[in-house]
């Protein structure tokens, strides 16, 4: 459906490179990577709002690189809406219609559906100013598909709105895309929506696509110590294998099985640790002493960073746990975590 | 740290601030409340008084006019593009706000006159600047056109271009853009500009008197009376002008306060 | 959405730049470059030339000397306290931005008359307003004031209050607070405020006229000499005071840019 | 030390009312609370930066409320460090001795100890625009001793710091704290903070104060609603006690416990409770089968919101737990927990 061959994009500072994807009929794809990444950039390359520099953007057989926004076909829903503010709910949804000579019969019976899915009939009348944050990103919905676009490009769409909002938001997300033709393709930074709507998905860094695949391959097997950290495997080591084991700085860590490769990553979510007093007599397969180096909170936790040796060790815990063990800069503690907590990257070298 | 009644800095802070405004009102008051009101209603029968009046309203209109048709585009340029010397064209924007009055009219007449060859143009044309209506609102859309140009800008920075990349992406081209969505949005600012424009030219006396005495615009009227006649002459015409242009300043607050408060 | 090459739209935007520039510039340049470097030379070294610039740029220099000593305090009122009515106050401190220029020299005379107390006043005092520096200092002071209290007021404003608070708590008084720390930070404001001043002052002839034809400002200066003599006599010294304020609006510029970079 | 009785500030739309304090000599006091609860403006109230209304602050026997700042010997140190920005590092320090005419020698070595004890000496010549945030704070942190002041506000002092920077800095308080006689009066919305640094604390709300007391106290023993909230006890319900079991509305919580008053509140920690698809056999005394009715992303962790019956259960859970557990809207799960996880609310009433 889309098709996007060796991509570049130059705006002074920022660039993308090589952006190479494809993306399937109607099929849901997110687009995930942290702030600064250039996700909006190749959204709005896509739009035909910036302009690209070198390859190739084709929608089905069309190359439409060079065309302007308004002959692609390709809709957008920002993050802060953008309603124009002074048409009424009914004015902007039906802002698009004037400039597309389809039947019109056709149009405004479709258009009246997505009113309906959306339930906006009662806001028709008003203005975006007097709507709540989810009523305009429903506005901007039914704006965007009003002129039955090819693909729906959405940057961030929930990322402004009260969360109380979000859920039912990304229902009709779900809703949408099961009763159109539309492509869907979201950007976003929550890693709960990627699972809750799409099917594949990419993670983008520094203006590159760092991996491209399912969410179950891209949140079990991180393609590369970017995508790991990105999904929250904050501990990541360079080791060599020898057995089950993985060795890090002289520290040996039980892997609960043979490494096929010599050399590689590992990765440990911050969550999967335990810290306790004493050693811990259980199930737990690998068990070390440390020291507190630093405790940082964050909101509901806090990260404990634990140097073992000199191997730092990210950790999370609750204000209840911080408070138990009374951790301050220079505690004693032991880091304990299963075999089964250590990941190995796949392919990925040292 | 706020300023409050118990320091006596306060109190410096609040004579200066009376001895000011003591300053702007008095002269003004004194001269609005001067004639009686008979007086200034024989002068604003006066048809000399009101033609000038007249002719500085259409005139100052013209201007306005003007730069909406011409300064609209640009301003909607230096809204939406950077690029190198950008800083300059602003500075060569701001460039007649500066200039001593009575100059402005030297520079105008001086490319006016047979000896340039845009004095040649137009005389081949049949246009005089010198002592005609053309010349004044040349001279006025010279000094107003930085105020409107500005005005303008300002509106079209504050709009996000998210809005009009919507509207694009929606089918609607670049121009049915800017119409449907930049300008309606923008009405507000480019109001402002408009004010601030007239009213600029409402106001100019130094540059007009030297291209065009006659006809008489209402600031060269009072100069006249007052060179004449004497400031008894010359008061009521000024107060008649002053109503006029606090109107025009009234408007202008109105609308200012308004976009701060939306804003 | 950016303006690009790629859109008709934008070379509209861009002819109606180019008009716009070539009708700021063609005059001035013309201007500048009419008369040779002989009468230039000439002109300058003209006794009565360079009285009258030199007349200019000092009472326009001690109107924003008045303006800083008076309005400085004034400034910081309004930065640092809110209180009912001061849009009123801030609309009236504007009021002799849009006042036509030669009502502001018949206003000014109201109030300088004999049959005014003030007028009495000064007349029993011995200070002549009409025809006299102090009158031209005076309404300098009027036309310029407002530029330097809006500059002052914003410097003012920028400065976070709690660096006074702070220095409150470390022992010092409001007074000495003020001289310490928010003179010292808001000097870049109060500088363009005076720049703006007397670049306003400088510029101003409508409403010097009226009050004091002699002794000759360079502005009125340029008048006699375009209505006696001729545009030819009056370009000259055009240049020379044109020049005069390029130089403060450079200025200006300069300490703008900056102040918008480190901010 | 301070001494506040019955103090209300009036700002207009906001005010402080009917606040009364005690804070000993040399004491390290903590006041916390959330955003708008007027921490600072009481923190402005007491160094004489806003005008009381009414009531009294006593500094040892002077009434100081109605004296000028310059003259209450109470320094300030702000969240964004307000340095002097026109004036070197030294000159900083050294601003407030002109005004105070102790003997000037004895101040000079106390602040050349300050400087020591900061690690100042590389950095007086300097400008506060080229310092790190680490270091302005701490450039602020002497500035304000250096006057030798009875008592120190500190504002937030660490929040807009880098959290890399943030435990050094919080060691310097700690030091300066156990080396001068004054009197410490910190706000801070981050309870590792206080734990790290306080014996006594107090939570503002609204303009008032909620309790006063040790840390221990009022993360155990929280006196309100508001303050159990705050430490995070997000569940928290009103309910009729029964034997061992706390009833609310119609399902019954084991305690562990039996209870001394009738009706009352009660809170559960989010992070306390588990989640799994089938009940668990375990030493967990509370079980009870829920739907899923939000998902929420905070950061690292999902917040979920599960109603039993008509009870709703706020559940801290990892990315990964989201992940195994394919939570969404809808979903069946069992909501586990401890008996001790269940928090009687000190003395309040339903």
């Amino acid at each position: 459906m889309i098709s996007i061959r060796n991509l570049a994009v130059n705006l002074g500072q920022f660039q993308l490179t090589d952006i190479t994807l494809d993306i399937k009929e109607n099929e849901f794809f997110v687009l995930m990577g942290p702030t600064g990444a250039g996700k909006s950039v190749l959204l709005e390359a896509i739009a035909g709002l910036v302009t690209v520099s070198s390859g190739s953007i084709k929608l089905g057989t069309q190359e439409i690189s060079n065309l302007p926004p308004e002959k692609r076909g390709i809709s957008i829903v920002y993050q802060d809406y953008a309603l124009f503010p002074h048409l009424t709910v009914q004015k902007n949804i039906f802002y698009g219609l004037r400039f597309h000579r389809s039947s019109r019969d056709n149009s405004v019976s479709r258009i009246r559906n997505l009113i309906d899915i959306l339930a906006l009939e009662p806001l028709l009348g008003r203005f975006p100013g007097t709507l709540s944050g989810g009523e305009q990103q429903r506005v901007a919905l039914a704006r965007a598909l009003a002129i039955d676009p090819a693909v729906l490009l959405l940057d961030e769409p929930l990322a402004a709105l009260d969360p109380r909002f979000r859920e039912d938001l990304r229902q009709h997300l779900k809703t949408l895309h099961q009763n159109t033709l539309t492509t869907f393709f979201m950007v976003t930074h929550d890693f709960a929506e990627a699972i809750a709507l799409a099917g594949r998905a990419a993670v983008m860094n520094h203006g590159c696509l760092e991996q491209v695949g399912t969410i179950r391959e891209i949140f079990q097997q991180p393609a590369s110590p970017f995508v790991a950290d990105f999904v929250g495997m904050k501990n990541l080591y360079a080791a060599r294998f020898s057995g089950t084991l993985a060795i890090i700085d002289g520290i040996s860590l039980e892997l609960g099985h043979p490494s096929a490769s010599s050399t590689g990553y590992v990765a440990i979510r911050p969550e999967d640790i335990v810290l306790s007093q004493e050693p811990l007599v259980s199930s737990i397969q690998n068990s070390l002493n440390g020291t507190v180096k630093a405790v940082q909170p964050l909101g509901f936790h806090y990260e404990i960073e634990i140097l073992v040796k000199n191997l730092p060790f990210k950790v999370l815990i609750t204000k209840q746990a911080l408070f138990d063990l009374q951790l301050h800069e220079g505690s004693e503690t032991v880091v304990s975590f299963k075999a089964t907590a250590v990941h190995q990257l796949a392919g990925a070298p040292a | 740290m706020r300023l409050t009644k118990k320091e006596p800095f306060f109190w410096v802070t609040l004579s200066c601030g009376l001895v000011i405004l003591a300053f702007i009102l008095l002269p003004l008051v004194e001269m609005v409340t001067a004639p009686s009101a008979a007086v200034l209603k024989e002068t604003i029968q006066d048809k000399e008084v009101l033609q000038s009046i007249w002719l500085s309203l259409y005139t100052a209109g013209a201007a306005a006019l003007i730069s909406v048709i011409i300064g609209t585009p640009f301003a909607y340029l230096l809204a939406r593009t950077t690029f190198p010397g950008k800083n300059l064209v602003e500075a060569i924007i701001d460039i007649p706000i500066i200039i001593p009055h009575p100059v402005v009219g030297i520079a105008l007449l001086s490319i006016a006159g047979r000896n340039y060859w845009l004095g040649r143009v137009f005389n081949a044309l049949g246009i005089r600047i010198m002592g005609s209506v053309t010349g004044i609102i040349m001279v006025l859309t010279f000094v107003g056109l930085p105020f409107y140009l500005n005005a303008a800008k300002e509106g079209f920075t504050s709009i996000s271009p998210r809005l009009e990349s919507v509207s694009r992406s929606l089918g609607a081209s670049q121009v049915s853009t800017f119409f449907h969505i930049t300008l309606p949005l923008a009405w507000r600012s480019i109001l402002i500009g408009i004010v601030m424009c007239s009213a600029r030219a409402i106001s100019e006396f130094g540059a007009v008197v030297i291209i065009a005495y006659h006809p008489m615009i209402a600031p060269v009227l009072i100069y006249e009376r007052f060179e004449s006649m004497g400031l008894k002459y010359s008061q009521p015409v000024a107060v008649w002008l002053v109503c006029l242009c606090l109107l025009l300043f009234l408007l202008l607050r109105v609308l200012t306060l308004h976009q701060k408060r939306s804003a």
